[in-house]
């Protein structure tokens, strides 16, 4: 009885850690330019279908380490040229998040039916990152979760880290915190709504690569997966990191534990549940304020 | 005005499309099969079939003295609206001949295509299709189910799991299905049979489509030990997980992976790792050896054609629109469609593998011109061990209890 | 002669805020801006740090025209303006803030001296370092905010209302303060019409009414000027 | 714009349409399209009243629209209510749903109300799915596959008859349509207009932002509830899929091309998005492909869609006259 408990409670942390790195991309975008993404899950997608072109035609030397290597500044290049192409000329208009949650609609839209057309609709599966299971006692974990696991986790304390204790880091919180406050000190404002823009893409997109390794690379997949962030921002508190990191893991753990005690197919019900009564009493979410 | 101009332009616009309609000097074949979304792999496999049927006449010269034209449309995932849309874009606006229209969501499709008597064939002989067509026989009379009903596959899959060579180490099933018809269905017979010889349905799971974390299941199915695990979803990436992290600590159990075995993901991607999962097929053609020279010759063709096993679905669609051809050709004219449907009501078609008619309720009963296959994994393909009518074992292919199985 | 706006034109949105201004600050001046609220005041200090999109005209300090400059660009090269409304980073505390003062690249190397100054001039401040910027007080965070204003080590400020809303003790103290710093050498345009004593600092003094400068001369001048007396200086 | 040229335009658009069964009332594909257009215009005005006017960031409309269509059907099929009247109960049951969800949530500054309605929205897939879906009489995943049409006097409106249909939803579109020049053009109409520019400005003025608001929303949902319950009696069947992420975007797209917050511009929206739809059928998946992409273009060329156009169009005419004058 206890094993499964445990067993449980690993899964639904495997899931949280996972949500974490998918959810906080979004938080900090939203957090820092306040522009809702809707095209964030097909950044997603991009990612898997880089990592698919890299691993299984080209089939390049070095394999996941070239693929992450080359994977993060394509991402940031991807995001920061988004932001400054699509999203920047709006800010000048005063209904501009209104139009940027339309504009990356369409977006997300062209990139999910681009890619069907370019990849094909049928999933493509990526070679596994390890192979082979690690038992501990009864417990037995797949070495792919336990990368996935040790890579989101260190990927958000870097994150963490780069946020709070370097000058760039401070730098997106200011803006984040009073963008015009962040002008008067001489933060470029514009510069750093891009990079964060870029930074979240890098997120999402290396998530992609990690799951996708894991189940697939699905040209679909992107709506599932934007809810899932945009809940678990929502359910956090728009833009607040630390809301969302717990989130995820609550978020997580529920999935787990209603999965197992009540079913499968009460997941999504329960889940949104929770979010629905939370806003309704806390409407800035867990963590987020006002 | 301005705006007066530009809606007189867009009259002009929708006009033209009106006009479109009409011109036939090629017969259009209608494929309204899901392309995009979580079934577009199933799309493929169907799709491959007309498309090699059509190939195939076209190159003898084509239908009565005319080309086929293939035209497409995009079922998406099935709602009911866009099936509707589907029937009305080929049969009204395209005026197409006959559609071959893949699994097509429950009902909807027998409703969409049975407002016209243009022959459709549907991939969904799930108990509520049955209903709406049992509505109305006479006006749905152009809807061809291209399986038997999900009950009768549910019974089949059931008499093969006792069939095996292989004794079962307890009395325990586990149902893992989807929570529309067809794995509804399959879910509810198959719990039936089993607890009438006795069995104990220890966990009876519904899932929503999309789901790839399997670890409360698995966790449970680990505290039951099940003899036997039947898994009906009609998509490919459930399946795969499901096996991926089954096997991650596996118990003594039996896969049956039902009609997931078939989109060609599935064996693709697990490969050997796969190896002793079984699986089913309605209206399938067994390999790797088919049964006839013709089949196996079509078998041969196929791979060389597209460059990979067998996508099961293909069978059945190329089956049901040569069917359909020959129909056409008795009855003189492609769009007499009163002909064209009596005929196919009444004369039994020669397929490759023997004849093949639509019987009660326009189903495709399990006959041995479209025989119900069951598969098991071996060195990563698919290898049929028996086929339905009559659970008969197929050739001498040999049940080979899974490795993971001490 | 430092600072020397000529003709500018600013607008916001539609509506055309400053038109054809054009005023001179010397070195080591401290200059005195007076007019209506809504006037334009306010925006002349904005285009002159780059905040404003909508201007023509010059604007040339230390001899180059800086119309174009982003406002990263014109902070690096000294002008530093001080927000009306504190415009300080509300969940960071007093330390942070001041740190990200000193955030362009002219300003790095002088950080930890400059921290002592402002320290020194703002006692209350050292005590404070961790408190968030939020909960201070208005008083506070004027003081904070004019702080980090300082720590940009720009030798000219343009300072917006800095004592709007504060009780009469308190203004005192900020006219001390903008006294102190100006003995810096600091150069100081600043907006601001409820402290003579301020007032009494000035070496000039302009007047923008309807986005026109209407008045500009030295405080005699004004005090000769019986319109202005009453309407700006109280007396 | 003033309420004499809405209503101008307006009477343009659906007067062609209107007339357009004449010449092609027999094919039914165009009888199809045209249907479409005239549901799909009033929904969108629905969303533009509540976004482009009233300035709530809602992105309610779709759920609001399915909430409409399953009540009637629900209604009709269980409980075997007379369509005609079930289409009206659709219509008042969604306001009321309307008016709880925007309860809680119009105090809500802009994002946090497209939080809340969006994660409605969200919700209700896997409810009508569920147990307390299937309870209700939702049909579960499987949906409702034999909703009875609408009959007046013994005429039957439905997909199989389509000219009365649409001669039915036209009516009811222009009556709407009425309406919500009404709300424009009424106190309520400068109310948002208020609102929009600034709340405490509105508040200055003696407007009750949220009071104003619940109103909007109330009636919006009435409205699209209305016609979601007409849509399911005439396609006759029904199920959650109807909440997908497509309906969404397409309605979106509407709006985009037609220019938000410039109402009758999201009808012309409607006509345009609808008949681009149904040309660039047969492009298969490059159909969405092309729509995304034209969405992404006009948000950044053309920020008020086409309207905006005509007025950047009329504004160089009469300034082009101005100078014959001078």
């Amino acid at each position: 009885m206890l094993i499964e408990i445990l067993d449980v409670i690993i899964s639904g942390l495997l899931n949280g850690s996972v949500y974490a790195l998918m959810a906080i991309g979004l938080a900090l975008v939203y957090g820092v330019t306040k522009a809702f993404n809707f095209a964030y899950g097909s950044f997603y997608t991009m990612g898997g279908y880089f990592a698919w072109v890299f691993l299984v035609p080209l089939n390049l030397p070095g394999g996941y380490y070239t693929v992450f290597l080359t994977a993060i500044p394509f991402l940031f290049v991807v995001g920061f040229f988004l932001e400054k192409l699509l999203v920047a000329p709006l800010r000048k208009r005063s209904d501009w998040q209104m139009k940027a949650m339309m504009l990356t609609l369409g977006l997300s839209l062209f990139l999910d039916i681009g890619y069907i057309a370019m990849f094909g609709p049928r999933l493509k599966s990526l070679p596994d990152i390890v192979e082979g299971t690690l038992d501990i006692g009864p417990l037995v974990f797949m070495k792919q979760d336990l990368v996935i696991f040790i890579l989101s986790i260190s990927g958000l304390l870097c994150f963490a880290w780069i946020l709070n204790n370097t000058r760039v880091g401070m730098a997106v919180q200011a803006v984040a915190q009073n963008p015009i406050g962040a002008q008067i000190v001489g933060i470029p404002k514009d510069r750093v709504f891009a990079a964060t823009f870029a930074i979240s893409t890098i997120m999402v997109g290396i998530g992609g690569i990690l799951l996708s390794q894991k189940n697939f690379v699905n040209p679909q997949a992107s709506t599932g997966i934007m809810i899932k962030a945009w809940v678990i921002t929502a359910f956090g508190g728009m833009g607040s990191i630390k809301g969302s990191l717990y989130a995820a893991l609550i978020i997580g753990m529920l999935e787990a534990f209603v999965g197992y005690y009540l079913g499968m197919i009460h997941i999504d019900i329960a889940v949104l549940t929770l979010l629905l009564i939370t806003l309704a009493f806390r409407p800035q979410g867990l963590m987020g304020r006002e | 005005m301005k705006k007066i101009g530009l809606m007189s332009l867009i009259v002009a616009t929708l006009m033209v499309m009106g006009s479109w309609a009409i011109a036939a000097d090629t017969i259009k074949v209608g494929c309204a099969f899901s392309l995009t979304g979580d079934y577009a792999g199933s799309g493929d496999n169907y799709f491959k079939g007309v498309e090699m049927a059509v190939e195939e006449l076209n190159a003898a010269g084509g239908l009565l003295g005319k080309q086929l034209e293939i035209v497409m449309f995009d079922n998406q995932d099935f709602a009911p609206e866009v099936v509707m849309q589907g029937a009305d874009y080929l049969m009204d606006q395209k005026k197409v001949a006959v559609v071959v229209a893949g699994w097509a969501g429950a009902g909807a499709d027998v409703r969409a295509y049975g407002k016209y008597d243009v022959p459709a064939f549907l991939d969904d002989g799930s108990q509520a299709s049955v209903d709406v067509y049992k509505e109305d026989p006479e006006k749905y009379r152009n809807a061809y189910f291209m399986t038997p009903v999900a009950a009768a596959q549910g019974s089949s899959v059931f008499n093969v799991l006792q069939a095996l060579p292989y004794d079962y180490p307890n009395k325990k099933v586990v149902l893992i299905n989807t929570d529309d018809a067809w794995g509804g269905e399959i879910g509810a017979v198959m719990a039936k049979r089993f607890k009438e010889i006795g069995w104990e349905v220890a966990l009876h799971e519904i899932v929503p489509y999309g789901t790839n974390e399997w670890g409360p299941i698995l966790t449970k199915v680990r505290r039951i030990k099940p003899a036997v695990i039947h898994f009906e979803i009609a998509a490919s990436q459930e399946p795969i997980t499901f096996v991926r992290q089954f096997l991650k600590r596996p118990t003594n159990t039996i896969i049956s992976l039902g009609w997931s075995i078939t989109p060609l993901e599935v064996v693709g991607t697990l490969g050997k790792k796969a190896d002793g999962v079984m699986g089913d097929m309605p209206a399938g053609m067994p390999v790797p050896q088919a049964p006839t020279v013709e089949a196996q010759a079509w078998l041969d063709k196929y791979k060389k054609r597209y460059k990979h096993d067998l996508g099961v679905g293909s069978f059945v669609t190329y089956t049901s629109f040569m069917a359909w051809a020959e129909a056409a050709k008795a009855s003189g004219d492609a769009y007499d469609f009163k002909a064209v449907n009596k005929h196919l009501k009444t004369v039994a078609y020669k397929g490759l593998m023997g004849d093949i008619s639509w019987g009660e309720n326009n189903t495709l009963h399990p006959q041995p011109g479209a025989p119900m296959t069951h598969y098991q994994v071996q060195n990563g393909e698919l290898v049929t061990l028996f086929t339905d009518p009559a659970v008969t074992p197929y050739k001498d292919n040999k049940f080979i209890k899974p490795r993971w199985i001490k | 002669m430092m600072l020397s706006i000529e003709n500018l034109n600013a607008y916001y949105g539609q509506a055309h805020v400053l038109k054809d201004v054009s005023i001179n600050v010397n070195k080591g001046e401290v200059v005195v801006m007076l007019g209506p609220n809504g006037h334009g005041k306010s925006t002349l200090l904005k285009s002159l740090c780059g905040m404003v999109d909508k201007k023509q005209g010059k604007i040339s300090y230390k001899d180059q025209d800086i119309i174009k400059f982003s406002s990263e660009k014109i902070v690096n090269l000294g002008i530093t303006y001080i927000a009306e409304n504190r415009e300080l980073f509300p969940y960071m505390s007093v330390m942070e803030n001041l740190k990200l003062g000193a955030y362009s690249k002219n300003a790095r190397k002088y950080e930890k001296e400059n921290l002592e100054k402002v320290f020194t001039l703002f006692p209350r401040l050292a005590q404070r370092k961790k408190q968030y910027a939020s909960t201070m007080s208005g008083g506070e965070a004027k003081m904070l905010a004019i702080a980090r204003g300082l720590m940009s080590n720009a030798d000219f400020l343009a300072i917006d209302e800095p004592a709007l809303g504060l009780q009469p003790n308190l203004r005192l103290e900020v006219a001390r303060i903008i006294k102190e710093i100006n003995n810096q050498g600091k150069t100081i345009l600043v907006v601001e019409q409820n402290i003579p004593q301020i007032t009494d600092l000035a070496d000039k003094l302009y007047v923008l009414e309807e986005g026109h400068i209407t008045f500009e001369g030295n405080k005699d001048d004004a005090l000769s000027n019986d319109h202005l007396k009453e309407i700006f200086l109280g007396m | 714009m003033q309420a004499k040229s809405m209503i101008k335009i307006l009477a343009v658009i659906y007067g062609i349409i209107g007339i357009l069964p004449i010449f092609v009332s027999d094919s039914s594909i165009m009888m199809r399209i045209l249907t479409m257009i005239l549901i799909w215009s009033v929904v969108a005005s629905c969303w533009d009243l509540i976004m482009g006017y009233a300035g709530i960031f809602s992105f309610g409309q779709v759920a609001f629209y399915v909430i409409g269509a399953y009540s009637s059907a629900i209604l009709s099929v269980s409980l075997n209510v007379p369509p005609v009247v079930a289409v009206l109960m659709a219509g008042i049951i969604t306001a009321i749903i309307g008016v709880l969800v925007g309860l809680p949530c119009l105090k809500l500054a802009g994002p946090y109300i497209a939080l809340v309605t969006f994660a409605f929205q969200l919700a209700l897939e896997p409810f009508l799915k569920g147990p307390l879906g299937k309870a209700i009489g939702s049909g579960g995943s499987r949906g409702i596959i034999s909703v009875p049409p609408i009959e007046i006097f013994g005429i039957s409106f439905s997909s199989s008859n389509l000219v009365p249909f649409f001669y039915l939803t036209l009516i009811m579109t222009l009556v709407c349509s009425v309406i919500i020049v009404v709300i424009l053009k009424s106190h309520w109409g400068t109310a948002f207009l208020a609102l929009k520019d600034s709340e405490d400005f509105a508040a200055s003025l003696g407007v009750s932002a949220f009071k104003y608001k619940l109103l909007v929303f109330g009636v919006t949902s009435f409205i699209t509830g209305l016609f979601g319950a007409l849509y399911v009696h005439y396609v006759g069947i029904l199920s959650t899929r109807m909440l997908s992420m497509e309906v969404f975007t397409v309605l979106l797209i509407m709006i985009v091309v037609g220019g938000i917050g410039q109402y009758p511009g999201v009808v012309l929206g409607a006509v345009v998005t609808v008949t681009m739809n149904e040309l660039l059928r047969p492009m298969g998946i490059y159909r969405l492909l092309i729509m995304g992409g034209m969405v992404v273009i006009i948000v950044l060329l053309l920020p008020d869609g086409v309207t905006g156009l005509f007025k950047k169009l009329s504004f160089f005419r009469s300034a082009g006259k101005r100078e014959q004058v001078q």
